[in-house]
């Protein structure tokens, strides 16, 4: 019991950063109703500017930081002309593919801007662990809630207070509705890129502190477990995409603890594929989506 | 009346909004029936129930004394009910002639070797170019419906409906968009080759049309039945005038 | 005058959807627009508020050419519509539909911090006064999914009126209603032209078209076949050809 | 011919067969990111066969054929209940699926004096059969050749007969198809379960042509290029996804020019024909307007 919820709170810290990754797909595909699979390669981007500032320029976090963020946005906004502007709008699923082939251009100019492919990126400084009775919190795990809960606050504020907010909920519930209500579309759509990425970077910039290095494989994996978590939360809804993270953060150190990390592996994917037969909406993403906080 | 369509009290409701509202109707094999109506009537909701495409709310539907009501659309195309659509549906990226074949179900049987399959697919080719040249589409066979006008387009749902050699067909429309002088023909196509013995229900606004094909008329309004009747009864009916053209008294 | 189309075509491959029509709307009228199905009232109406861009022709409002322009910029210069199929944020609030609109048009205007932190409040006077003249006010908080039928169309022609249009373009207002609602919607529409709002009114049902509008059109095969007030029109043999497909020669069956 | 070109050529040939495989299900309508995963339970399933259980090369490919349509048959049948974005997911998560249960399958057995069969992550090893059977490359590249031969043909008789008219049916307007009497649902499972037996088929030749076969091998990328074939080849005809595989494997590979910037040519290239011909450069209309002019 004692390992169950210690578990728990592990996988609670991991899941946060999974939720992060889960809210930039939500936003885009609410707006657009279309998957953008470059997101984890965009990261991927920033967080290689980030440790290519760290290794060349500067210690300095912020600068690093900036970095990051100024990556993922660069590649995002490549990906939004590319894969979604250009693209007729009644074309989904090409825009799905395109974005796969920008994957394939992020990537090979990855592989030819930093050869080494493993960097080193500024570590989150002395490890020390909290503990509370039989359980422990490491501090990387407190610093990934906080920061999310952060993010998750000024997401919040973003959606619920700004006039741009509004009118990326307006857009998210009717394309047309929002069009005749005179809300320049490919500007918010725009914007919402744009907010997906510093998520997105943010989150980016978080795991690779805590990971203290980089890999090209990045790109893979946060596209995966973003889009783990967002499936199964519930496509479109950015409360599923919180809870869809933690969930999947939760149920990954349990099988890891208990079964070892390739179990885990087949785990994450059995999981997202029934629950795509099973639960298509996901969690709370109901008939109408779940947009209100 | 069991070999023919019997419709009983159909009700479809969308949340709050009656679509049709307790509809029933006969329909004796070989019988042609016009069904008229404003917009939002309820026609091509009653359409879409025969053929599967929506389920009905209440109400049954039988065809030659078998339910259909809850049954598929490919179930129900293939006891030989064909229908048009008012918004036209051809698949734009086969050509015509695979759009004909699309059509042809009903009449394809598994053929156990090549020669037969060939002899097969030679009869069902002559079928569909014999029925291409009585909507005078056999030219275009071999074009995607791209190069079609509208009213080829039109003839081309209606051919493709024929293919199957269906018992009952319903239109939808089938003279929208076309200038009198094109219905005239389409009437004539239709009287022709079309209606001989066979049941139809057609939906249509211009009801010189109707008054050519059908002997009897129902009016829509608002999902209910307003009237029922030999046609020429029908249209000389005060409300149905008023309906349509707002003419008071 | 308000809106005037010049010479609109719009071709789709080889369909004639709309050919070489003109019309010319005064402001403060009511103006119907009629014809069967598949006459090109639709595409009309998709012609002015942008969402297809004509083969040939023009359109303007108030003089000035809206031809190029894209549907957000007209809807910021004046046209709104509303839709046959109603099109609400089915999850967005009565209130904040409108808030949408209202605003929608006008964020280059607007001093940047006070358009990113004005929309929690939502207390705006203009929203108030159009809550309580659609009859909305006691739902102002509500999910616009949770109305019924008849205050979404309220509150569809309500969002319309928010971005303070010049034109108002009705798609079919009466799809779906009984006569009697139909009456009440004439008064409304009546109420909204008062309001100093010019209309375009696309419906079928006839007793409505015919007791409200000042003037009308009547299109078929995308061509306008006519056009006068009301009376011309019930009198017009084309249009009765049109509409019942009667030839002008033959016995009037309504005579008999 | 030198062994470079032939191992160019069977590559092609090889590639053929994944994307043939996805373009199938690209003409009924669905988009597949995860056909890599029968060609992976075929090259295991031959594999194993040969090498492991020591049954004849014929066998063998019955065998993968089997599995890989099975396989996908089984998946098609849930998964052809969803449809657009949600059949994707669902087939980049079966294919991960299959990978990452690959990188624990061991199925090791000791066959004269070696110990062979596939070891998890550490591939399997030794699918020795060409080299037991004295098969050249040259000659191997020819049964490639004739076994994808058979599968166009394949194609070509059923677009001859009714099937290929009512995939593409079903793949534009169900509803409509269903007008017609299709069953919509029936053809979508029928269509995915060929496809898989294509690529299953394409994994089988492969793994004895390559002899070694790791999960690795058969990531998602591999699956978004054969995807990416058909789309710019053309949904048309048939050797649309060919003329993907030739310009990707046949000009950007091969030429020194592009060597290190494939991808980026390649990405460039997909994005720019999803902009401007979203249905391929052999797309259905070019391949009318052929046939007509064909016919004089």
């Amino acid at each position: 019991m004692v390992d169950f919820i210690q578990n728990t709170l592990d996988g609670i810290a991991l899941g946060s950063a999974y939720a992060l990754l889960a809210l930039g797909f939500t936003l885009i595909f609410g707006v657009m109703g279309r998957l953008n699979i470059a997101y984890g390669p965009c990261i991927m981007i920033g967080v290689f500017a980030g440790a290519g500032v760290y290794s060349d320029l500067t210690q300095s976090i912020v600068m690093i930081f900036v970095a990051t963020l100024a990556g993922t946005i660069l590649a995002s906004a490549y990906v939004e002309r590319v894969s979604f502007a250009a693209i007729r709008a009644d074309a989904a699923l090409a825009s799905m593919v395109s974005t796969f082939a920008v994957w394939m251009q992020l990537e090979e100019i990855v592989a030819h801007l930093f050869p080494a492919r493993t960097y080193a990126f500024k570590e989150l400084g002395h490890l020390s662990l909290i503990e509370a009775g039989p359980f422990f919190l490491r501090q990387e795990s407190l610093f990934m809630l906080l920061v999310t809960l952060a993010v998750l606050l000024g997401l919040a504020l973003v959606l619920g207070r700004s006039h741009f907010g509004l009118e990326l909920r307006a857009l998210t519930d009717s394309r047309r509705a929002a069009i005749i209500s005179g809300i320049n579309v490919r500007r918010i759509i725009f914007l919402t890129f744009l907010l997906a990425a510093m998520i997105g970077g943010v989150a980016g910039f978080m795991i690779a502190m805590s990971d203290g290095q980089v890999t090209p494989k990045f790109g893979l994996w946060a596209t995966m477990k973003g889009l783990v978590a967002m499936v199964i939360g519930g496509l479109a809804s950015l409360r599923g995409a919180v809870l869809g993270g933690m969930l999947l953060g939760i149920i990954e150190a349990q099988a890891q603890w208990y079964f070892g990390a390739s179990v885990r592996e087949i785990l994450v994917y059995a999981i997202l594929f029934a629950a795509l037969i099973l639960l298509p909406r996901g969690i709370l993403g109901g008939p109408h989506t779940v947009w209100r906080s | 009346m069991a070999s023919g369509l019997r419709v009983s009290n159909l009700s479809l409701k969308y949340g709050g909004v009656s679509a049709l509202c307790g509809l029933s109707m006969d329909l004796a094999p070989g019988e042609v029936i016009g069904l008229i109506g404003p917009n939002g009537s309820g026609k091509t909701s009653f359409l879409n129930l025969v053929t599967g495409f929506e389920f009905p709310t209440e109400g049954a539907i039988f065809f030659e004394g078998q339910e259909l009501t809850g049954k598929s659309a490919q179930s129900i195309a293939r006891k030989g009910i064909a229908r048009t659509f008012q918004n036209l549906q051809v698949f734009s990226r086969l050509s015509v002639y695979e759009n004909m074949r699309a059509g042809c179900h009903r009449c394809s049987k598994p053929s156990s070797s090549f020669w037969q399959f060939k002899a097969a697919r030679n009869a069902e080719k002559e079928r569909i170019l014999s029925l291409l040249d009585c909507f005078s589409l056999a030219d275009m066979a071999l074009d995607t419906p791209e190069a079609l006008t509208l009213v080829q387009l039109r003839q081309l749902d209606l051919a493709r409906a024929l293919a199957s050699e269906p018992k009952l067909i319903l239109l939808d429309e089938p003279a929208a968009g076309m200038t009198p002088y094109e219905t005239d023909q389409l009437a004539k196509t239709l009287q022709d080759h079309v209606l001989n013995g066979r049941s139809a229900i057609i939906i249509e606004h211009k009801i010189d049309f109707i008054a050519a094909l059908a002997k009897r008329t129902f009016v829509l309004s608002a999902g209910r039945a307003i009237a029922d009747g030999p046609t020429d009864e029908v249209l000389c009916d005060k409300d149905v005038r008023r309906i349509y053209l707002g003419e008071c008294g | 005058m308000m809106l005037k189309l010049e010479g609109m075509s719009k071709h789709f491959g080889g369909v004639k959807a709309v050919d070489d029509v003109s019309l010319t709307m005064n402001e403060g009228e009511i103006f119907g627009l009629i014809g069967p199905n598949g006459s090109g009232k639709s595409t009309t109406i998709n012609l002015i508020t942008g969402l297809y861009a004509p083969t040939s022709g023009t359109v303007s409002l108030e003089g000035r050419d809206l031809t190029a322009l894209a549907q957000h910029e007209r809807t910021a210069l004046g046209v709104a519509r509303t839709f046959q199929n109603i099109r609400l944020f089915g999850n967005l609030s009565v209130a904040e539909n409108l808030w949408v609109a209202q605003n929608g048009h006008k964020q280059r205007r607007q001093h940047f911090i006070s358009r990113w932190f004005k929309a929690g409040g939502l207390q705006d006077t203009n929203i108030d006064e159009l809550l309580r003249f659609s009859r909305l006010h006691s739902k102002k908080d509500s999910l616009a999914s949770a109305l019924s039928f008849g205050e979404m169309r309220r509150l569809e022609m309500a969002r319309a009126l928010a971005s303070n249009p010049k034109v108002l373009l009705l798609d079919e207002p009466a799809a779906g209603a009984s006569i009697e609602d139909g009456q009440l919607l004439g008064e409304r529409i009546r109420a909204v032209r008062d309001r100093g709002v010019s209309i375009l009114l696309i419906e079928h049902m006839m007793e409505l078209v015919m007791g409200i509008t000042d003037r009308m059109a009547v299109l078929n095969f995308g061509r306008k076949i006519a056009e006068g007030t009301p009376s011309d029109i019930q009198s017009n043999p084309d249009v009765r050809a049109a509409y019942l497909g009667t030839k002008n020669k033959n016995k009037e069956p309504a005579d008999a | 011919m030198d062994v470079y070109t032939i191992t160019v050529l069977a590559n092609i040939a090889l590639f053929s067969f994944l994307a043939i495989s996805a373009w199938l299900l690209l003409l009924v309508g669905e988009i597949s990111f995860g056909q890599q995963a029968y060609f992976a339970i075929g090259a295991y399933t031959g594999g194993v066969s040969t090498a492991v259980l020591q049954l004849p090369f014929g066998i063998a490919l019955l065998m993968a054929i089997a599995a890989g349509g099975l396989f996908a048959g089984l998946v098609a049948i849930p998964a052809m209940r969803l449809s657009g974005l949600h059949f994707s997911i669902a087939s980049l998560a079966f294919a991960e699926l299959v990978r990452s249960v690959l990188n624990v399958f061991q199925y090791q057995r000791w066959v004269d004096g070696y110990l062979t069969g596939p070891d998890g992550v550490n591939g399997f090893r030794d699918i020795r059969w060409i080299y037991d059977a004295g098969i050249d490359p040259g000659t191997y590249f020819l049964m490639i050749l004739g076994c994808l031969s058979v599968v166009m043909l394949g194609v070509v008789m059923a677009s001859y007969g009714r099937g290929m008219t009512i995939v593409r049916s079903v793949g534009e307007n169900r509803r409509l198809a269903a007008a017609q009497g299709m069953n919509a649902t029936r053809v979508r499972i029928i269509t995915a379960s060929v496809a898989g037996a294509i690529a299953a088929l394409g994994g089988t030749l492969y793994a004895h042509m390559a002899t070694y076969i790791e999960p690795a091998q058969f990531g998602l990328m591999i699956g978004v290029h054969s995807l990416a074939y058909g789309l710019i080849g053309g949904m048309g005809t048939v050797f649309g996804p060919l003329l993907g595989v030739l310009i990707d494997i046949g000009a950007l590979e091969t030429l020194r020019i592009f060597s290190g910037y494939r991808m980026i040519f390649f990405g460039g290239l997909v994005a720019l024909v999803l902009i401007m011909r979203p249905r391929g450069i052999l797309d259905e209309a070019t391949v009318a307007k052929v046939q007509r002019w064909l016919r004089g």
